[in-house]
């Protein structure tokens, strides 16, 4: 008893400790010990070429099941369009030639994801690919990882979602109320070597996928030949997703 | 200490010898069927037995204990519940008695304190433990007949559903199992840690707590570990219950140990201190109503006593009382 | 070990109390099987406000039980005396309110029957662990002490020699609870208000003034209903603590308002805006905020003029006064202003509906129905120490 | 004495209680017919063998469900060498056993257990059929 207590807090200090020399590490610049981060880069001007298009947001909620809830306050979106304002709050492109423009917004599959640090359950966690992942069996709807996110990724099943599926897609199952979900860029479409369903479907090629961690991949030299931004980069979160400005 | 030792020992020959039975596919089949309603014989002509023999037995004398202000004058408050005075009162105090195991909640405990000083202090871990084993004992019976009743009533998938609400686990965790458990080796365990109640606990009172660890030991290495095919073991439990016996389904050692354990504690059941579960409703200290004082209770048997009344007797010799001058009630 | 038979005794308006709060508890679990059944869609939360009146009473009442650690600490560190008989009172306010911060947790959450996820996968890096393991500690750390001091007072013997270690650990015990919990809101990145090392010591000068001052309210309330008191001068004294703690408390929240307001940062702005004015059109807050701050200012006048805070009249008043003004502060403003404005700078609205105040009820109710059966215990077993010192 | 019909009173209601098997076998007309399931949509070779299947289909599901979701691999080799996608909709309903309502549930319902599995997976019968039916059914 004695000895597991002892144990018990050892594990603890050191699992405290590694974490904060995590962070510290992060905090020097070594993040980029991964050999894949996934990452999207998103073509906002591409993309407002077609004011009106949902190809990406319909493709998405079929293909993952995503309810559309009517009243707004229990809705629940993966990738979904706002103002330049909102996706850029504490940015100032009012005067900017993108101030109108709708900009696509989603999951930022951080480098060092605030949801992850918090989750008591370990139902969210960061892939070896960098993808922040869930596990819709195992979280247990507490939504702290909803406070935790800067980028109101995430949104949580207030009611049950099965009523507001028009057509389900048989291949992914839905949620059940009560827990969070949230964009997952496609894990089980990247488990096969494809490309996530939104930047498939998207008719301007706005958005670009890729490995950031691979000099030669297309989403670098995009990212390489482009000015872009991400969204709070202050709040050192690390987004993985970029907007080419 | 010994007796303990005993007591698991025989639990555990017996679950030996049981799985040794199963090894032989012909006597596993044999043995399955005939073990089981020889078992459910015995149980229930032993428990009708018993009982019969219980309401032969004359109770001839109120001898209600009581604690509490019995019914008197109109302006004392009686205590219904403590001294019952009439057959309501009286359902309440077994109620209590049946449901919440009032008298172990009274239990105190006598210790010896510096000074020497004797304190009297409550001691209510006795009625807790039989609390947790003894409901925990009923929700996982009730639990059990999913698998001897087609269809299945509502009560049985409510105490089902309430008893797995924790999702843990696959198939899913019920908390009786967990509780039941903490229970029984509390029991056990109280047996031999305090010396008093270790002087006078006895082979049987080991043997008891033991059979129905071992049950439950038996039945959660079923259900979590061992694993068994349970839509087989329900078309088995249905053959039996409806005297078509099938054979069991094919690797099934492990539920035939817990079958065999079963078996033992429903044949031992009426023959040892257990059919407490039929004594409790036949305890004179509880049942009977506290009416003495209102009520003339005459023993039933009493045979006709010859009575000489003072009449009489006057009658007989009222000439010779009245020679001596003595004073006659009658004139 | 319960004592509870002492609880099971009692004239007709005490049992006319506990039909009233069985009714209650009874009314928010009906209410809670819905949400149950329906989700949590039922109340008043939305995908900006994913947090509100359970989680903001639940944060209240972390405080109340650390604040037990205000009666004990200075009977068991400094050996003052006065305290002898009511840090009982004290210990079992903080296990009713811990319990009632498991069941507000426990109703917050989506997934009820997966709580034990929590602990099959222990997450070291998370808050809500740790708090929750606090939790779980400070509860046992409580029900011990009060079980073997009480228990051995009722036996006439002394507390066995391994109760005093446990009652020093339970001290900064009481600490941690409060701290961890504020923990878990002061590590967010994106919600500003909460974002304050502040926030922590905030927590705890709160606690400390809302727990106490409901200490003081129950021992009167004990004094009028059962005609046993406690020690006038043990009254007076915590009377002080609350006053400090109180003027710490507001001393903080103004160290935050001059902070946010003075370098105008707009994400450190806009929550007290928003609490305190109205947020583009969004003012449902104002008044309860209001309200708490004036009650605020009141009650420091009341406490720190000793003439008023040795008013035997006055001094309950200034408690309530206290605990009314934390209790919106803590128990509602904090917690849903720290969504306000959400992240996307949209400014939402939450309004607590009618089944989320319904279980909120029966959560109170549950604390009181506890905190009624364990002071019922204490005053049967030891009527006299509270009318001892009377006089004093 | 008095209270004999009391007694056997009593004894007869727990006779009753505790034979309530056999008198509602006997009232209820039934079998010691189990569940029959629908054959395997496409009868292939199994993940595993049916006997291990009987008792602990659950945890090879639970296996699989960790490999795919924590592990992110979703292929899962079974006894028989085949290879099978992890999906309990795609491949465990559509690919072997057909429909829910077939297969899943004869036992479930039969057993008594209502595994969570349904509140989230689709039916592949189902799938483009009102959802809530579907949920109310069980």
């Amino acid at each position: 008893m004695n000895l597991s207590r002892k144990a018990f807090l050892r594990v603890s200090c050191f699992s405290l400790l590694g974490a904060a020399m995590r962070k510290t590490a992060a905090a020097f610049g070594s993040t980029f010990s991964r050999k894949v981060q996934w990452g999207m880069a998103v073509d906002i001007r591409k993309c407002a070429r077609r004011p009106e298009c949902t190809a990406c947001i319909d493709v998405c909620d079929q293909a993952h099941n995503v309810p559309r809830v009517p009243d707004k306050r229990h809705e629940v979106r993966w990738i979904w369009k706002d103002t330049p304002e909102h996706a850029f709050e504490g940015e100032d492109f009012r005067y900017s030639s993108i101030a109108k423009l709708p900009v696509m917004l989603m999951c930022n599959h951080c480098d060092d994801p605030p949801c992850v640090r918090v989750c008591p359950t370990q139902a969210t966690w960061k892939r070896e690919d960098g993808i922040v992942a869930m596990d819709w069996h195992r979280c247990i709807g507490c939504r702290y990882c909803m406070a935790a996110c800067p980028y109101e990724s995430r949104s949580f099943n207030w009611v049950d979602p099965r009523p507001y599926i028009k057509t389900a897609n048989p291949e992914f199952p839905t949620r059940t109320k009560g827990v969070v979900e949230k964009c997952t860029f496609c894990v089980e479409r990247i488990s096969q070597g494809r490309e996530p369903a939104c930047v498939e479907a998207c008719p301007e090629k706005a958005l670009i996928f890729g490995n950031v961690m691979d000099a030669n991949s297309e989403i670098r030299r995009m990212l390489s030949s482009r000015d872009h931004v991400t969204r709070k980069p202050e709040l050192g979160t690390g987004p993985n997703v970029f907007y080419l400005l | 200490m010994k007796r303990a030792v005993y007591s698991i020992l025989t639990v555990a020959g017996i679950a030996v010898l049981a799985g040794a039975a199963a090894r032989d596919a012909a006597v596993l089949r044999w043995l399955a069927v005939v073990v089981p309603y020889a078992a459910f014989a015995t149980f229930v002509l032993g428990m009708s037995w018993r009982v019969t023999v219980w309401s032969l037995s004359p109770a001839p004398f109120r001898i209600p204990t009581v604690c509490g202000q019995q019914k008197a004058l109109s302006w004392i408050k009686p205590d219904r519940l403590e001294s019952p005075p009439d057959t309501l009162a009286v359902v309440g105090r077994m109620a209590l008695e049946v449901l919440l195991f009032r008298s172990l909640f009274r239990n105190t405990r006598m210790t010896l304190r510096e000074g020497p000083r004797l304190v009297f202090g409550e001691n209510k871990f006795l009625w807790l433990g039989a609390m947790a084993f003894h409901w925990s004992l009923l929700v996982i019976l009730v639990r059990h007949l999913r698998l001897f009743l087609e269809p299945l009533p509502a009560i049985v998938l409510a105490a089902e559903k309430l008893d797995g609400f924790f999702e843990v686990g696959t198939p899913v965790f019920y908390v009786t199992d967990a509780v039941v458990v903490v229970g029984l080796l509390y029991l056990f365990q109280r047996r031999l840690r305090d010396p008093l109640v270790r002087y006078i606990s006895l082979f049987t009172d080991y043997f008891a707590l033991a059979l129905l660890a071992g049950i439950a030991f038996s039945g959660i290495w079923m259900r979590y570990f061992g694993r068994v095919d349970i839509t087989g073991i329900k078309e088995f439990a249905l053959g039996l219950a409806t005297f078509r016996p099938v054979a069991l389904p094919a690797p099934s050692d492990s539920f035939f140990v817990h079958l065999i354990l079963v078996s033992t504690l429903a044949a031992y059941f009426p023959f040892s201190k257990l059919v407490h579960m039929g004594g409790v409703f036949l305890s004179p200290t509880r049942n009977l109503a506290n009416n003495n004082r209102a009520r003339r209770h005459v023993n039933p048997w009493n045979y006709p006593v010859r009575v000489h009344t003072y009449e009489e007797w006057e009658t007989e010799f009222r000439d010779k009382l009245e020679a001596a001058g003595l004073p006659l009630e009658r004139k | 070990m319960f004592l509870v038979e002492k609880a099971l005794t009692g004239s007709k308006s005490y049992w006319r109390w506990m039909l009233i709060l069985a009714a209650v508890i009874a009314t928010g679990f009906v209410f809670y099987l819905r949400q149950l059944d329906y989700g949590l869609g039922i109340t008043g939360l939305n995908r900006d406000v994913t947090w509100g009146l359970y989680i903001a009473q639940f944060t209240f009442f972390v405080g109340v039980a650390a604040s037990a650690v205000m009666v004990v600490l200075p009977y068991y560190l400094h050996n003052f005396k006065v305290f002898a008989k009511i840090t009982i009172l004290g210990e079992f306010l903080a296990i009713a309110a811990v319990t009632m911060c498991m069941l507000f947790i426990f109703a917050d959450m989506g997934q009820p029957a997966r709580v034990l996820n929590v602990l099959l996968y222990p997450t070291l890096h998370s808050m809500m662990f740790w708090d929750m393991v606090s939790l779980a500690g400070y509860l046992l750390l409580n029900a011990v002490i009060a079980w073997a001091t009480l228990t051995a007072e009722r036996n006439g013997t002394a507390p066995a020699r391994w109760v005093k270690p446990v009652i020093l650990l339970s001290i900064p015990w009481a600490v941690s609870i409060h701290t961890v919990t504020a923990f878990l809101y002061a590590g967010l990145p994106g919600r500003p208000l909460w974002l304050t090392a502040v926030l922590a010591p905030r927590f705890l000068a709160s606690a400390f003034a809302s727990g106490p001052a409901l200490l003081i309210l129950l021992c009167l309330l004990i004094a009028r209903v059962t005609k046993t008191q406690a020690p006038r001068e043990s009254i007076q004294k915590i009377a002080v603590i609350v006053t400090y703690a109180m003027v710490a408390n507001v001393f903080l929240i103004l160290m935050e308002f001059f902070t946010a307001l003075y370098s105008g940062v707009p994400e450190h702005r806009e929550p007290f805006q928003y609490m305190f004015t109205g947020l583009e059109g969004h003012a449902r807050l104002t008044p309860w905020m209001w309200t708490s701050v004036i009650l605020a200012a009141i009650s420091l006048v009341l406490l720190i003029v000793p003439r008023y805070r040795t008013n035997p009249r006055l001094l309950p008043i200034a408690c309530g006064i206290v605990f009314v003004s934390l209790w919106i502060d803590k128990g509602i403003g904090l917690i849903v202003a720290g969504f306000v404005p959400s992240p996307l700078g949209v400014v939402p609205d939450y309004v607590p509906t009618l089944p989320e105040v319904l279980i909120v009820a029966g959560i109170w109710g549950v604390g009181m129905f506890i905190l009624t059966v364990f002071y019922k215990i204490v005053i049967a077993i030891r009527p006299e120490p509270f009318a001892g010192h009377a006089g004093a | 004495m008095r209270d004999r019909p009391v007694i056997y009173g009593g004894l007869a209601v727990f006779l009753a209680v505790i034979t309530l098997p056999f008198w509602r076998g006997i009232e209820s007309g039934v079998t010691t017919k189990g569940p029959e399931l629908a054959r395997p949509a496409t009868a292939r070779q199994c993940v595993a063998s049916t006997e291990f299947m009987k008792s602990s289909h659950m945890l090879l599901l639970m296996e699989m469900r960790d490999q795919a979701v924590r592990s992110g691999d979703p292929w899962y080799v079974g006894a028989g060498h085949g290879t099978y996608t992890i999906s309990l909709t795609g491949t465990c309903l559509e690919q072997c056993h057909g429909s829910k309502t077939e297969f899943c549930d004869r036992c479930h319902d039969y057993a008594g257990v209502a595994p969570g599995c349904w509140s989230c997976h689709l039916d592949a019968g189902h799938s483009t059929g009102s959802l809530t039916a579907m949920r109310s059914s069980r």
